[in-house]
């Protein structure tokens, strides 16, 4: 145990605290669920590419820098310590990216990661379909095979990115004769092909942070198969493990996060405020250095060797109540003030970043499979109680 | 010792409810989201013609007279709508501060005001010194703004709004801007600060009240959606998660409900004495539709998240009237400063205060 | 509504302040648990007998003063404030009493109510076996029919006072072939009939609160069966409404705990404490109080003829998490003295109250139906989601 | 940056297990509860014998001369058999201090205590003053005895023991007085100070990490539990809501590991600016303790609440260390009042301190 950066490491940190203080645009962008926001975080994905910042623990051959874990920690540290914009290309760089470098070939490999840490590509996720949220395996969309093509029919929803994003990435049923997780096969789909339609679902904001996707014929090569025909969930289930487990929110966020919302109450704490607060402040800030804490251990334990389990249950779980934690707490402190989205107020815009994320942390504790399921793999897979 | 509504006080409340079903939908709700003003006419004139304006009003101006333990399930009422136009406000809120003054002071002014307000023909809102803001300022005839202890009633015409958006598209808000001057003030001094200390209360009392209203449709929603809604092959309210999250919900929702109603009687008959009661309700009120509307949301899934689902119609109701009227901060700490004063009178014999106890050795 | 005591019900106030002002012990009782401890309550049952007060909503024939709900309450909330003993007799006043006012017979009531009011009988309860815990139908503790008697063989556990009480009640299996909920009955079982053996179990504060009961072919006559034969179970299931409902736990007792936890944080809070020890304390009053609200509320529903139903579910989760936040609340309070159960320090009695109190509540969630299975019942009964 | 034990840490962690699982069972507690001084003298000397004692011994003075992040898990595996024996106290806690002061100010007669130390031959208490009782104080030789800022060490017979009954019979508590001299004093002024600091923060992190193993073993033998015992047919642990309780304390756990780890590495490498460190330690070993003792004893039912389930041998001790050096209050105390200073230095790039970054502009 040594919890001290190596001078490599730190002159790392200060090689990208360096370059993010001459990149980060000083205006905050608008929401990427905008078109013109949506524009404008993809030209910051092409600004990071420009200095291989795209996704630092790729190989340089994809546009990275051959990263470790660590490295990549020093980098989200210094990311959101920048206010740096969020990553609107999150699906590909965390969830696809991984999974491609795990299962991809090398053509695949050449084609898709190079075009998504050069921020040519933006990517959107297909896992749900109606009638199928928490219940991935109850797939019905359809990937028939016709030749060296896929003929896709059906329709996903709650699909992130999908309204302004290039590609999807999903699961389909490419054996009409399979059931539950059996026979289904992991594709990528231009959401530019004929036969696509992309109906937006407004979120809990306004704005159509995911959406529907309906497939009627799509014809697809299966050059964009991951995997062989039919492995599509053993290959889902490992980006799920990416997703739940350690990249999906860096610590760094909630750090910054609870960093702000000390000031927020140091700026009020003089005010009338809950009798709670003082002890909601005093967690929320623990609890994000607890969380840190233990990503730079499981970090550790990767790099030698060990795989992530069941364990990064908890971390979803964890993250997603203190980010509700965090910005509950900041709307207190707010009182009456926290329920302006809009106004012509000076510090109108500390408000509606909070209230927008108090917003967006309700979704925390449903997306990437809902917290009640989490607790089920931990109590199961972890613990090792009865199943039925 | 009697601890129920009468018939007549469930009456008036299902008329109200009955009403509220028919003619405020989801449907009806974005509607008026859609329109400038977020207002509508017709619901308006129909509430008012319902007689629901007129409920707080005495009776010598042309009103019900009503207390109000006999119109708190009303309020409640409006919250499992969550109706939109600011019917709590004007017949709730404004009406009985007028009407504490009319009894104070009577006057011709206030009396015409008030028999204005009890047909509709005056829509009178707050502009309390505790809020930021007035839900609906544009859509007034008038104002009652506090100014210090004075109370002044002001013409709308002559007021500058600031608009503002909130998270929750029924409600529209403005700061208001205005001149207050010797013409406009109804009154001032001792008379003045115990109206604006009642209106706090029944403004903190009726925005408790529509939150549990609020609560319990919220947990209506959840319930038909985890009984209708199917995942692996089953309805999701057979797990017991689901149930444990709603059945959680439904104990803040039915401890709450008799602190409001508490509360609602003690302003009713000791409208001095009820800042404990009312802080207590406003407190359980928001802590039940915090945990509903998070816990609705969570039941609904991605769904929940979404514009789309009802759900966040009555949720960002919840996130707003919360911080409303005092938030949960002012009113705990009006319950922390009267529980460390040495002569507070604890103790299982003094649920319903000292008046109802002789041998009483401290004054307070 | 209106919220304010009758002349009448304030004279009735004054009357029991009075009366327990000049009754009520001035040193504290021994535990219940104990054998002196338990004379000590028997004692002071009679005591209380004496003056009528044993049970004051039961018919002046049987010892009582035919008081309503209100009354019940006002007569609670003056007991509590006088600091009087526990009822040792609980199961008897106010599971077992209720009961027999229903389905006894009139000379059952004549026989036990009397008994029971004046202090002369004690009661334990006999619902629980080695395996049915929570699942009370799986009783398989045998009563055989055998002419005018029962012949009992079997086990109960975790019966509550039956270390030294004078008599058990409980279900057992009268029909063999029957399984499940049908073929129970209702019986009443002298503990020094031959063949009863009383096993102790100590709980959590050492004390044996509660015993295994080993039934080795005990014969009691059939005219200790209460209701039909075969007819246990429904009427079992009152008694546990009984429980779980209005009388188990009046309000005052959460009330006066919540005072005293009010006048302990007077005392220490320049102190240097909990930053969320305010907020708890503020909640646990709060709570006391909403809880007395709510039970004067049903008591009022149900003098006007309305029955109880599924809410009181809402009760029992309510008063039984209270109770474990005013006495954790207490702790904190006392800091690193909240361990010591005995000490010759001057104000140890105030300590070993508030720790005896604390391993209390431990049972609250656990002891008539688990907290989980009142959150079944409150789900499924009250607010209508499928059963399975 | 590496935030991993290696394979000699685990090593020692697994002998003393072993050891314990071996030795230290509950029916072995519990004829200790039924003895008069509660203290097992061969596993004392067992675990003496095992080199526990002189693990943070110097090497020349007959010790290991190890870490206290060498030694964290040694810890936690104390907490994870509830052992009674003082070994903690001894070892972790009296004997650093006392090689902490021979580092600074090495002196012949603190040498021959630690060297006793390490053998077994001496045993060895703190009577701090943040804590009220000293746990085994009779079975001890030695007391260290802060007063003020002064550090003595005193002959146990020269002590007047005032015994107190803790809710856990497994700890032997007694309010220690005896008159500190020149002679008995080793060190003062501002060394004593630092050492009595160091020395609290040690008391508190290896409680947290004792709580850390209480915690474990309490969710073990819940799922141990859930998984046999059988209710309407099924084992109670197919239960979404057994299930969902010991889920939380499994998240519980998991998060306040690092936090306890973390805080070994700094009191190890920089035991002055370990405060934040062992308070955020403190705080979520005992909240995950508490919360795995409530939940334990739910999933146990009524067994869990009798003296026989061996349940309380662990839930108990939780309860007791819970307010050991410092309860939580205090902890969040040290916490809230650093975060509220204005040249603290908060945000994700000082996880591990401001030695790690270069260009801090501000100095604490």
């Amino acid at each position: 145990m040594e919890l001290i950066y190596t001078p490599q490491q730190q002159d790392f940190r200060m090689e990208i605290r360096d370059w993010l203080r001459e990149h980060v645009p000083t205006d905050k962008l608008a929401s990427f669920d905008t078109a013109e926001g949506f524009a404008a975080h993809r030209e910051w994905e092409k600004t990071l590419a420009s200095g291989n910042w795209g996704m630092v623990t790729w190989p340089e051959a994809y546009g990275g820098r051959g990263c470790d874990l660590i490295e990549w920690l020093i980098f989200e540290e210094e990311y959101y310590r920048a206010g740096a914009p969020l990553r609107v290309n999150q699906n590909g760089i965390f969830l696809l990216g991984p999974t491609l470098m795990e299962y991809g070939t090398p053509a695949q490999k050449e084609r898709f990661i190079s075009a998504m840490a050069s921020g040519q590509e933006m990517w959107a996720q297909g896992w749900s379909e109606p009638g199928a949220g928490s219940d991935m395996a109850a797939i019905r969309c359809r990937a028939d095979r016709d030749g060296d093509d896929f003929i896709i029919n059906g329709q996903k929803i709650w699909s992130t990115r999908a309204v302004f994003a290039d590609w999807v990435f999903g699961l389909f049923r490419s054996d009409p004769s399979s059931s539950r997780h059996h026979g289904l096969s992991f594709i990528l789909v231009p959401l530019n092909a004929p036969g696509v339609t992309v109906r937006p679902i407004p979120q809990l904001n306004g704005l159509p942070g995911f959406a529907e996707i309906f497939f009627d014929d799509v014809r697809v090569s299966a050059e964009n198969l991951i995997g062989g025909e039919g492995e599509g969930w053993s290959i889902a289930m490992s980006t799920a493990g990416f997703e739940r487990g350690l990249m999906l929110r860096s610590p760094a966020r909630f750090q910054q996060a609870s960093k702000k919302l000390v000031e927020l109450y140091r700026e009020r704490r003089n005010d009338i405020l809950d009798l709670s607060i003082e002890d909601a402040v005093v967690k929320c800030y623990m609890d994000a250095e607890a969380y840190a804490l233990s990503t730079y251990q499981t970090a550790s334990r990767l790099q030698q060797g060990a795989k992530i389990g069941p364990e990064s249950s908890c971390n979803k779980i964890y993250w997603s109540e203190l980010d509700i934690k965090i910005h509950e707490t900041a709307l207190s402190l707010l009182g009456a003030h926290a329920e302006v989205e809009q106004s012509d107020a000076p510090d109108q815009s500390v408000v509606s970043a909070w209230l927008d994320g108090f917003l967006f942390s309700q979704s925390g504790p449903i997306y990437a499979g809902t917290n009640e399921i989490q607790r089920n793999i931990i109590a199961e897979r972890l613990l090792g109680l009865p199943r039925r | 010792m009697d601890f129920t509504f009468n018939e007549e006080q469930y009456f008036f409340q299902q008329t109200l409810k009955d009403f509220l079903t028919d003619n405020v939908t989801p449907a009806s709700i974005r509607r008026r989201w859609d329109s400038d003003d977020g207002f509508d006419q017709d619901a308006w004139r129909s509430l008012c013609e319902l007689g629901t304006s007129a409920t707080q009003i005495p009776e010598d101006c042309g009103g019900l007279g009503l207390r109000f333990d006999d119109i708190i399930m009303m309020i409640q009422a409006c919250g499992q709508a969550a109706l939109p136009e600011p019917l709590v406000e004007h017949s709730f809120i404004a009406a009985p501060l007028l009407a504490q003054l009319h009894a104070s002071q009577p006057s011709e002014r206030v009396a015409d005001i008030l028999a204005a307000m009890a047909s509709g023909e005056a829509m009178v809102l707050t502009a309390s010194m505790i809020n930021p803001y007035v839900n609906f300022a544009h859509s007034a005839t008038h104002v009652l703004l506090q100014f210090g202890d004075d109370l002044h009633l002001i013409d709308s015409k002559d007021c500058t709004l600031t608009h503002v958006t909130s998270v929750d598209r029924s409600r529209r808000l403005a700061e208001v801007k205005c001149q207050p001057n010797g013409t406009t003030c109804l009154t001032n001094g001792r008379l003045g600060s115990e109206l604006w200390q009642a209106t706090l209360n029944r403004g903190a009392l009726a925005n408790a009240a529509q939150l549990l209203g609020l609560a319990e449709t919220l947990v209506q929603m959840a319930v038909k959606h985890a009984s209708d809604r199917e995942q692996f092959g089953k309805p999701v309210g057979v797990n017991q998660a689901v149930k444990h999250l709603l059945a959680d919900c439904a104990v803040k929702i039915e401890f709450a409900k008799p602190v409001v109603y508490r509360a609602a009687y003690t302003l009713a008959v000791a409208p001095n004495r009820a800042d404990w009661a009312v802080s207590h309700a406003k407190v359980s009120a928001t802590e039940a539709a915090q945990l509903a509307a998070r816990h609705c949301i969570q039941v609904f899934g991605a769904m929940g998240y979404t514009w789309e689902c009802d759900v966040h119609i009555w949720a960002k109701r919840v996130w707003a009237l919360a911080n409303e009227w005092g938030d949960v901060g002012f009113h705990k700490n009006r319950i922390h400063e009267w529980l460390v004063q040495p002569k507070a009178l604890l103790g299982p014999e003094f649920t319903f205060g000292r008046r109802n106890i002789r041998d009483v050795e401290h004054i307070d």
